[in-house]
């Protein structure tokens, strides 16, 4: 039993957390998100030069061989930054299928490039109607010669814009399969997301596809790295829930109104500690939620506690974004103060990758 | 005991709302129905159409265009139009200075300003709050220093609603810095905001909109003549004006046709289970909490007026639970919205302005985020506490 | 639109409160609960005496021909002083199924004895599994010569040891019928209920039974019988959440810790403030809960309205009846306080009836 | 990181497990399961069998019958003996009043008390709070006045768990009244609960159970020689108590047995639509957010453990947490046990002494006001926050 970082994960979460502080400040930030591509071409450089898009790929391919706990420091570190760049979207869920299901050929073609930063990837998957309901797929693969023919409407693609290569799910009559589609075979409607990321909508019409793992047996790697994906953000809510808290309590403790400091005030005391607790609570979730995905015996066990992680994260969420913004009164609600970012990012954590209930049905399916 | 109106009181809600559907120009019904921004001319418009018809101040002497509503009628009034989905009436003219100029103007200041607040030719905005000055307002620090025929401002307000497209503005400031209760030595002032020395700062909100504003004031010259009542009495005009009948603090109207509408698009999104979602429990029965709720608040904002009715008196610190209970709703509404559409509710401007783009459905999770301003301003869901406390219960 | 009670509604809710005052104090009420029965034939009597046991009854069997709302006032009444004598049973139960449903033969030869307070009756529908389903009935009624015989087993029949004459579902060949049974046919295991009340299991082996209303038409009935029930239970509610309530406000504006009193604590002060809008709530709820009864249109309106404040009361039940305890401390949880044994009456309203999430769903089903 | 007992504690674990399954008497472990009311016998009886294998007091030093666990290995304990659903050691002696006398007493009152503490031939109680001081301790009135060798007690104790049972008490009491500083002037005073002059009276709770008592002092005359510490100081011997570690503050171990059970029996009961209770989603979704907290307070106790060990500091505001969240699970798991048997929850007691009356399922309710004490007692959650606020937020 152990609840530290070994030495290794600890290095690498403070020489993000460095990075982050330096070059990567709210003002950096900003301006990062004001640009035409909303993330910096310099700070992806940059994270691939300090190893973190190879962390939990194979050393065959470059990588480190690390797994979800491995991750955990870089995005509570990212959670706390909000970083906008798509790590989550290339390393947490589009390399992740060519790792998990990928042939020997289609890893060396892909792997090192995202390795070394080169390869931007994106999962299109979710479409209209589907809601969290990873089965529902309309999109349909047809066999066109030696490869397969695309043809479908994806919705909320993280990082479509600036993905080089997408991981697509749709059918074929063998079932739900996985398919590489290059970016110029797909129409992309890019917009940015309430929390400041870049999203698209991705169309593909007869795009030539080369599939990815067993036809017909998609499912259980879409659930597998969808559960992975969970732990990520789970860890990343643990980043931005901490920064929620620390700052409210400064605010608190520097805030005056009636000649004292508003964080005497017994009631909002009590609010705060509630905030505390929640946030503990919460990661402890987020480290079963890692550690599970990384030792489970079975694909139930870790979907159960991914899914109990997902239910706590997202109700304490809700509950530590809601207080950060109504302690600190009207500044927390403007777009200059930090915390209103991270109110914004919780709130989508909160539902991505399946909500409270989505994640309450599942959990009480496998019990 | 009975919870419907009277006829008479129905036949005045079927008035007003015939009069609504049939006077209420159909691109602001649009409008509102896809929570777009208002403009200046959009609120003015509603507002220019009302005081023709003679009902944009029903609260006001009948001199001055007022009518002879009773609480009662006020409350359908302001309700049907919240149901409806009427633009606001800007409260900064109509319910806030109007009726301190009625209660404490000369009759010279009564005949300069009334009118066009009235008739909707001048936009107000309030200069209460200050960068230290929230919740505790007595706290404020722009000062004014009367140097012959007029006042020279100098300070900083701020959460100035709409101070960009307003005309006027009122304000407290403080005229004598010497006295050592707080309350004392605070003047209500009219301030043109054209005025030099006036500079407005925006102040954006999450959501990213526009809203609130921060007005800095450096030597602004203001004719003694707009003073308000007596140097150093500003704080009971203060008192005045927030103790000033307010009918719609639980805004039921407008929770009600958010309601409806959630209701609608509920049933269109589709549930995990390919069923639609209003169907699916988990959601369901958030729905439902929150409709009962609402159901709870509109008969306890009536028995608070019927009571009003009988015995004349003012709200108390009742309005102080409409407000904490409506606030409550109209923010759980929004994000009972925004879940609903699952992961839908991400997207939220468009990058090459695509006309495709769902704008309705990307509004959610920004109005969610917008109305968690409604349980911190107009006196925080805290300080709301802090008045039933006190007045209610005597802790 | 009106929110008072008229004169009469008023005169008698406060005879029945100067009554209970004088005579059901929290000392007399706990002899009475000591004693053989755990009720008081001498406070029976003095309801009938009051009036109340023909008050919704129709002036032809010597009542006054009221509603709901009539019944508020009283009801309010008793949740304060928590009266313990079988009034729901009788007038809110199962006199209400032979005013509703008999015959004028039945209603003669029982009505005026309720309102004399001469008879005594119970409802005997719920059975074992039957949870807060009203239409799983098991037990079943054949013909035997002119008249029927039923046999099975009811569960928590609320009064069941003070009746005289049973309402009992039961299964025909033509579905869910209602039956008349006296009491020496059938047989009754009594129990105290946690809220001092008494009820008990009863069963019928062949016990002769009369039909009462429709053969096969007995759910309408059942529906609106139980709403009717539920309205005033959730009248009582209010009652027991405003005493709850006040005794509290008491407790804080007394109590010193610290040197000063616990109302001084803003904590407190605002968990109390909560207390105060919840019971507002309540009440509001109750108010619909009554007036809907007594004035809906048809029975979904009427189902629709009284399970949207069952749901209300419900949760500020719990709400109320935990945060007096809490802000009570220790002595909240003695039995010497009066407030404890609110507390105890509010968590069963809370699910008597069917609890929040029966009618949650059944809420949903009618909308 | 790691959240698996690693191979060591893995084995102590499974010690204890086997251990436990071995020596828990049938007829305790069934009382336990039904709920039933434990009295002096059930509980000595278990206090003695640990007593037999060294396992009553782990964290009292070697020579004293301690032995050397860590804090893991302590916490593995407690919570299997939670989980097995073992009679609870009493903390009165084992963990309040020994730990004193170990760290506080004579050489003399070491051999006098610590045996029958430790065997359990004697049982103890705790005389801390009074009527006018709950959670403000240090307002405790008692009055000690010494006169020759012994002292003469006078006043009231309240919340005596057990006092009714006990053989003895150890008392707070205010030997000096004179000084401003109320913490000064309290001795720590160990009283045979047989001196004549002692009154104990029962404090039913609501449930109907007996477990409190109100105990008068009149003219109590107790040996100087029960002193602990010195005369005036027996505020620094109640610190040093509040702050003896505690290890199952959360009482996981028994929560998760209570969980299963609930699990178990909801899966027995009929639901509204006739399937399985724990079917409904409405109803197991109460469920599983009383699970996913209860398995986020086990993880989080363990990341305090963790830091414990290594850092070999005592736990801090942490334990607060843990008695927050510990409760309110505790108190959802009785509820939701309640509302599992629905209308099957209003039965009480049988008025004939029923032999088929279910004893279990009324026990449901009662049990639920019953545990509604959990976060009153032990320092109040209101309490439990105010340390939070102050010992970890500096607020």
């Amino acid at each position: 039993m152990n609840f530290d970082y070994n030495e290794e994960q600890q290095l690498l979460a403070d020489s993000v957390r460095r990075f982050l502080a330096k070059d990567y400040g709210f003002e950096a930030r900003k301006k990062i998100v004001a640009s035409k591509d909303g993330w910096s071409p310099a700070v992806w450089a940059q994270l691939a030069e300090m190893g973190l898009m190879g962390l939990p790929f194979s050393p065959d391919h470059g990588g480190f061989g690390g797994g979800a706990v491995d991750l955990m420091g870089v995005m509570e570190a990212a959670g706390d930054a909000m970083l906008v760049e798509p790590y989550l979207a290339t390393v947490g869920l589009g390399a992740q299928f060519v790792a998990r299901a990928g042939s020997d050929a289609q890893k060396k073609a892909i792997l090192p490039a995202v390795v070394e930063g080169k390869l931007k990837m994106a999962f299109a998957h979710t479409e209209k109607g589907s809601r969290y309901n990873l089965s529902k797929v309309a999109a349909q693969a047809k066999k066109a010669g030696s490869g397969w023919e695309i043809s479908g409407e994806k919705f909320v693609v993280l990082g479509a814009p600036s993905a080089d290569t997408f991981v697509v799910s749709a059918n074929t009559d063998k079932g739900l399969s996985l398919f590489l589609v290059k970016k110029e075979s797909a129409k992309v409607k890019a917009y940015v997301t309430l929390d400041e990321q870049r999203a698209g909508d991705v169309s593909f019409s007869k795009a030539p596809g080369e599939m990815l793992g067993a036809e017909g047996g998609a499912l259980p790697v879409i659930e597998e790295v969808m559960d992975f994906a969970t732990a990520l953000i789970c860890a990343e809510a643990v980043g931005a829930m901490k920064f929620a808290c620390d700052t409210t309590l400064e605010y608190l403790k520097t805030r005056k109104q009636f000649g004292v400091t508003i964080g005497t005030f017994q009631a909002l005391q009590h609010r705060m500690v509630d905030m505390f607790v929640s946030y503990e609570q919460a990661k402890s979730m987020a480290c079963l939620a890692a550690s599970k995905f990384d030792s489970a015996t079975d694909a139930k066990d870790r979907a159960r506690s991914i899914s109990a992680a997902k239910i706590k994260i997202a109700d304490n969420c809700r509950h530590i974004s809601q207080e950060a913004i109504q302690l600190h009164g009207g500044m927390g609600m403007t777009d200059e103060m930090k915390v209103s970012h991270t109110f914004k990012r919780l709130t989508m954590i909160a539902q991505q990758f399946g909500d409270a209930e989505h994640h309450l049905a599942r959990f009480a399916k496998l019990s | 005991m009975d919870l419907n109106y009277s006829q008479d009181e129905s036949a005045f809600r079927d008035e007003v709302r015939g009069w609504i559907k049939q006077n209420l120009p159909q691109d602001l019904r649009e409008k509102i129905a896809n929570y777009d921004e208002l403009g200046r001319e959009d609120l003015l418009r509603w507002h220019k159409i009302l005081a023709k018809k003679g009902w944009v101040a029903p609260a006001w002497p009948k001199d001055f265009g007022g009518n002879d509503w009773n609480v009662v009628q006020r409350y359908i009034f302001e309700e049907e139009c919240g149901f409806a989905g009427t633009p606001p009436l800007i409260p900064f003219g109509l319910s806030m200075c109007g009726p301190v100029i009625l209660r404490f103007g000369t009759p010279e200041q009564k005949k300069r300003f009334l009118p066009g607040i009235y008739n909707g030719d001048v936009f107000w905005c309030q200069g209460y709050s200050e960068p230290g000055s929230g919740s505790d307002l007595a706290s404020l620090k722009t000062k004014a220093e009367r140097q012959g025929d007029h006042y020279v401002v100098n300070g900083q307000k701020i959460w100035t609603t709409l101070g960009h497209i307003a005309d006027w503005i009122f304000c407290l400031v403080r005229t004598d810095s010497t006295l050592s209760k707080r309350q004392e030595g605070i003047s209500f002032l009219l301030i043109d905001m054209k005025t030099p020395g006036i500079t407005v700062r925006p102040l954006i909100l999450m959501d990213g909109g526009h809203e609130v504003n921060e007005v800095f004031f450096d030597n602004v010259k203001v004719p003694a003549e707009n003073l308000i009542f007596e140097e150093g009495k500003g704080w009971t005009v203060a008192k005045y004006l927030l103790g000033h009948e307010r009918m719609n603090t639980g805004r039921i109207g407008a929770s009600k046709r958010e309601l409806a509408k959630l209701k609608e698009f509920a049933a269109k999104q589709t549930g995990d289970d390919g069923k639609p979602l209003i169907e699916d429990s988990r959601f369901r029965d958030k729905l439902t909490r929150v409709e009962v709720e609402l159901m709870a608040l509109e008969i306890t904002n009536l028995r608070f007026l019927d009571q009003m009715r009988r015995s004349g008196q003012p709200p108390g610190a009742d309005v102080s639970m409409l407000k904490i209970k409506g606030t409550e709703i109209q923010q759980a509404l929004t994000e009972l919205s925004m879940q609903a559409v699952g992961p839908m509710a991400q997207p939220f401007k468009s990058v090459a302005n695509d006309p495709d783009f769902d704008e309705f459905t990307a509004g959610l999770a920004p109005r969610y985020c917008n109305f968690r301003k409604t349980t911190i301003y107009a006196g925080s869901n805290e300080i709301q506490r802090n008045i039933i406390s006190k007045m209610t219960l005597g802790l």
